[in-house]
């Protein structure tokens, strides 16, 4: 066990803290979050220089335009850029998810093609998985694909789609077949976003902001080149995904942690300092033992697949404790801020109105990528290995099994 | 021994839930939280039409005369309906300070207008972070002119006259100011619930009038903060029920894995434990309701008790029914957020949950040492 | 609304504590519990002079041995008695819940003759509901009742009996038909404990006490004649007694707060007072405001049973959150000492060792009478009427039913 | 960078739970819970045998040389087992303390003989309730002679010799104190867990023997309880697992409703956030187990962190197996209680979560003032 760099991650750190240093922006007090657009372009920008400097995709091979290193050199780029404010989370999505599902099924070539520009966000990636009717039931969605001649035709509507207003390309899970159970009557693609039949909207959130959207699909065309395994195999296929992403969300979910840790240091009540309140350090006691439990689990986690494992279903603990704290946390600090807690102007605000931004954004977090109770079902199955529910829909054809969801 | 509402005061509330159900849909609450309005208007005069504001005022003083019961069976309907109407910050505050601290003659005039809605009333306490703390206070009055800033005071951007709470040689008083003359400046400010909306109100050189009661400005801030806890406790149980049924019927009619999602036990224990909060602070809320309707001396204990078990399970029954209705739950369209919203403003107001904590254990180490 | 007493509730409440002031033991600092057996015999006494005075059974009717008043008095007696050192609540499962079963389902000669003798303690009542296979699934039970001419032979196990070695009659529930589906074949009766064929055992506790038993029947005997309710009406009038279970608990649940305020007066933490520990002033606020809500629901609840409304299901919060909070509120004072709090010996620990005994009886709390879950699903199902699960024993013979349970 | 234990450390840790689930059955362990003897003297025989206790001592100390990842590898297996011996008296607190504050003579001299298990040792530091305060002692020593009261002392009651925490002249120290003497009576304690026994130690002029290493006494025993709440947080984690197992084969054998308990979401979820609290203990005793075996300034930090989420962890799974297994989990019989009893004990020796909660956060905002 050591929780120091070897030599030579030692030596790869210090080659990136350099690079960043004479590349990234410093964080500042005084940051204000831009609008979305140019948020979406500082990102790409970003990835293009990362990408320029060989940092893209650490953990990716060398000819899919990644650096060719470990996990662990990963980690020592997350835990080095973190420091700055740069948006290196932002493609997340893409990277994380697509990125093994196109290395996993792709063909060479489409690889070869594909993921250098992947990795250096030249083009733009999303996942579309979820539907109206298929949230937690991910596998009830209906966006039918059909196959007329070598072209696939889709039509149906799935949502919550991140950046899909951005995106080049999704990775898409379709019902190819109806008439067999629910599990195997799916296969995935991955599909042009920008031709005609493809239409994003976006979700207006709860907090007023729009991160997800929509997208309705009209007739719209995948060659069976862009078939991403079998033919009833997209289940499967979906898994390997969604491990993925449980991996990759894992190291950068807020859990809220940190804001709280700087506010405190600053912050008076009463012309008391936050710090000397008691009940103030007992909170803070109780939830820096989740984070610093959260950090060390990522830390095992990936030690494990540096040595060579599969990302595990324990990776659900982190999105499912970091995400309720999150929550939590915020609305605590609230409390403490009494009236004036409900000020939500970032320009009076503390951390410029961070608690009451997370206050109303957490909620969707605890939603999004599983919710809580999908993540508490995947512990005890995956991880316990306790036994399912007794499942209605077992056994059935998917167009048989009852539902009383529109669309 | 009756722990129950009679039989005249539910058919005020069912009134009440008629009325505000069939004009004050979340529709009509939408306009005030885009921004359309600062408040309903046409709300509140339908609301003052029906004499709500005048529950709680003697008849003499040209109120209805009924009690503070009346009144609590009234503001869980208008937490459960949402309203976007001053009422918390014109009827459970400025006429609550008006009545315990203004002197008679005063209150002889302007109780009847607060009755028939002819002003609207705001309380300007807070200054800083943390609860309303009188030891603090900057705000100070000089030969009747009041000079300072006071914030997060609520419907502050459109009321006609705040109470605000002042120091005048170093002692701290009530006072009525008018807030439409020039040495009174104001700015909404952005907040979580725009449908009880804040403000900042900058005071240089206003005019102010002392409430003239012969009570103590500290005591009388206690006892309004008392009165106000309990009503609000109201108005939170009333949106827990509101978001508990959402979440009801949410999952009872959305299907996954080919059942009700309301038949999954992570789901029904989930609508349990909304339940089992909600139902603790409507016990405790009733007890206050008692407490404040015949000024027991359990009303300080009381009041503090409604109102940390209300913010608790307004804080859970709200966000949690966001969770119960999965990621339809997180979209504007959805309703789930109107009353988390409100949660959040609810528990706020008057400050937080830590420092309705200290005043409860306060009261009842004290309770109990006597 | 009003929480005090109508002049007539005034003027009870005076003689009842007249009463109490002349009959009634004082509460003192230094009271030890005393073995099982004389706290047996100490409660049959008290009960025996209640009784004697009239205040037994307040809300049932005279002519079984009651005193002909509301639950409201009963309330009132409940809160007096409370003051005193009095084992009042002890034959609470007899009175609380096999008294109604009889009122309701008794002949009129039954009532007569047995229900004063219950009331003054006379004779002691037990209820046999629960198995080793049937615990929170009650319904699951399996003792056997086979109609042999005019008489029911028993065969079988129940456990978690309270009570059952100074039981004279027992309110059980039996299988009467396998072959019907589970919730259609039972019947209940009364019986006679004290006949050969019924074998009471004791179980020992986690905390080493034995409160509960087990009770074997061996071929014994009940008459037709004490049968309650139809034969395979059983499930109903079990949910009858449950039912009236829940309104008496719900008075007495303990849940850990009086003494917790009692210890906060009185106990210094490194010299300083523990009342003056803003750690230990949070926690109080937190569970003051249960201990008050579950006070004022069953207050709520009685004031609903006055007006001449049945007890609902609104009860089983009482039990959920009394029984949770008495565990923590244990647990938190065992923290607060430190390595002194592992100390459970009597005349050393604080309070007797309350705390200590706490800690260890309270896991019991959370399952005796239905577990926390039970209470939730109680909720959920009967208060909110939310669907019940797919029930994987619907609609099948009782014997047919899957189970991996022994006996 | 590497977040795990290396193969030879997971070959001793399966060496031990093959030795300890074979030896070290609950079955034995009931042996010393029902009071039939103190403690194991056989089983603690044979972990002398195999050298556990001489673990982390050095080799020319007559140690074997290991580290503290395989003291911490032992230390969950030994949690695992519920051993019922003097492990953590003798071998966590009072041979560290002795590593830590004797002089180089008095190591030469004691720990070879801790390192075979010529005796037994314990620590006595707390003389009220509350966690440990140096600043209120009140043994004291004149002359080489110590007299005051211990009380809580783990194993205490069969140890030969106790570190004692005592002032001489105003000033703290540590002292070696050979039990056997007249001049001091002990008396086990009935607590929650027997087999993890206290006792109360009185001293009435007996021998006392100054620890002579160059150390500041209080540094030292913050150190050694730092020490010592990382290898308890291990077992703690033993625990924690055990419970969870037993709840998982307990709810997947049983039957209710015609499934599995184990199939209900209640039961399933349950059993997710036992998985989840452990978990997160035992990360934060990785990193803990790693400041501590290269003795990190980021030790205080982190042991303070590891043993806070250790109690919370164990408090919960083993207080939530007894209620996965219904009524039988409250009965003498099934084993539950046993893991339950020893959360209790773990989590209150060396002061309860309170206490450490406190230290972790001065250690946090020291470490992130800097």
């Amino acid at each position: 066990m050591d929780f120091k760099d070897s030599p030579e991650q030692a030596e790869f750190r210090a080659e990136v803290q350099a690079w960043l240093k004479a590349n990234a922006k410093p964080k500042t007090k005084d940051t204000v979050r831009g609008s979305q657009e140019n948020r979406y372009k500082e990102a790409k920008a970003w990835y293009k220089k990362v990408f320029d400097a060989g940092y893209a995709c650490i953990a990716w091979p060398k000819e899919y335009g990644g650096a060719g290193l470990s996990q662990i050199h990963k980690v020592i780029w997350s835990q080095e850029v973190e420091k700055y404010d740069e948006p290196d989370g932002y493609f997340v999505i893409g990277q994380g998810n697509c990125g093994p599902a196109m290395m996993h099924f792709a063909t060479e070539q489409q690889k070869t093609e594909l993921l250098p520009r992947m990795a250096s966000a030249e083009d733009v990636w999303c996942q579309l998985f979820s539907e109206p009717s298929a949230g937690s039931d991910v596998a009830g969605l209906r966006t039918k694909a059909q196959l007329q001649g070598d072209k696939w035709i889709i039509n149906g509507q799935k949502i919550w789609t991140s950046g899909a207003q951005h995106s080049d390309y999704g990775v898409i899970l379709c019902r190819t077949d109806p008439d067999v159970s629910k599990y195997r009557g799916m296969t995935m693609f991955f599909i042009d976003m920008k031709q005609p039949g493809v239409d994003v909207q976006p979700i207006t959130q709860m907090d007023g902001g729009s991160h997800f959207n929509e997208v309705f699909f009209n007739n719209a065309e995948i060659p069976d080149s862009q078939r991403l395994g079998d033919v009833g195999g997209g289940w499967g296929a979906a898994l390997l995904v969604l491990m993925n992403e449980r991996l990759a969300i894992s190291g950068i979910q807020p859990d809220g942690f940190p804001e709280l840790l700087k506010l405190v240091q600053s912050l008076d009540i009463d012309g008391e300092p936050a710090r000397n309140n008691p009940l103030v350090r007992e909170r803070l006691a109780h939830w820096y033992c989740q984070h610093a439990g959260l950090k060390a689990s990522t830390n095992r986690m990936l030690t494990a697949v540096a040595k060579g494992g599969i990302p595990g279903a324990e990776a659900a603990l982190g999105k499912l404790v970091g995400a309720v704290m999150n929550q939590d946390i915020a609305n605590y600090v609230l409390q403490l801020l009494g009236d004036t807690g409900a000020i939500s102007d970032e320009s009076l605000a503390e951390q410029h109105a961070h608690f009451q931004n997370t206050v109303m954004f957490a909620p969707g977090i605890r939603l999004a990528g599983g919710t809580d109770e999908v993540m508490r079902n995947i512990i005890a199955e995956q991880v316990l290995g306790l036994p399912q529910e007794p499942r209605a829909d077992k056994g059935i054809a998917f167009k048989d099994i009852p539902s009383g969801n529109q669309g | 021994m009756n722990f129950d509402f009679s039989e005249d005061q539910k058919f005020i509330q069912e009134q009440a839930r008629n009325f505000l159900s069939a004009e004050c849909t979340t529709a009509r609450v939408r306009k005030t939280l885009e921004g359309e309005q600062d408040y309903d208007q046409a709300l509140w005069a339908q609301i003052v039409e029906l004499g709500w504001p005048a529950t709680a005022i003697s008849e003499d003083q040209g109120g209805l005369g009924l009690g503070y019961l009346e009144l609590c069976v009234i503001a869980e309907e208008m937490g459960r309906a949402l309203a976007p109407v001053p009422f918390i910050a014109s009827v459970y505050l400025a006429t609550e300070a008006i009545k315990l601290a203004a002197g008679k003659a005063q209150q002889d005039a302007w109780l009847p207008q607060l009755a028939v809605g002819e002003w609207i009333g705001c309380l300007a306490s807070v200054e800083q972070a943390g609860a309303f703390n009188p030891e603090a206070l900057k705000c100070s009055v000089t030969d009747g002119k009041l000079t300072g800033t006071k914030t997060a005071v609520l419907h502050g951007a459109i009321a006609d006259k705040a109470i605000v709470v002042a120091t005048e040689g170093g002692k701290p008083g009530l006072y009525l100011v008018e807030l439409s003359q020039a040495a009174v400046s104001r700015k909404a400010l952005k907040c979580l619930d725009p449908t009880q909306p804040l403000a900042e109100l900058v005071f240089d050189q206003a005019d102010a009038e002392k409430l003239a009661g012969d009570i103590d400005a500290i005591a009388a801030i206690s006892k309004i903060y008392d009165r106000a806890a309990v009503l609000l406790s109201f108005e939170q149980i009333g949106g827990c029920d509101a978001a508990l049924n959402m979440a009801k019927e949410y999952t009872s009619a959305r299907y996954a894995f080919g059942r009700q999602v309301a038949s999954f036990q992570a789901i029904k224990h989930k609508l349990a434990d909304m339940f089992v909060a909600k139902e603790l602070a409507r016990s405790n809320a009733y007890y206050g309701a008692w407490a404040l309707s015949v000024n027991a001396d359990e009303l300080p204990l009381s009041a503090a008790t409604a109102r940390v078990s209300a913010i608790d399970a307004y804080y859970q029954c709200s966000k949690e029914n966001i969770q119960a209705h999965g990621g339809m739950g997180f979209t504007w369209e959805f309703d789930c957020h109107l009353y988390y919203r409100r949660a959040q403003a609810l528990s706020l107001t008057l400050g937080g949950s830590p420092y309705w904590k200290e005043l409860l254990v306060e009261r009842l180490l004290n309770a109990n040492a006597a």
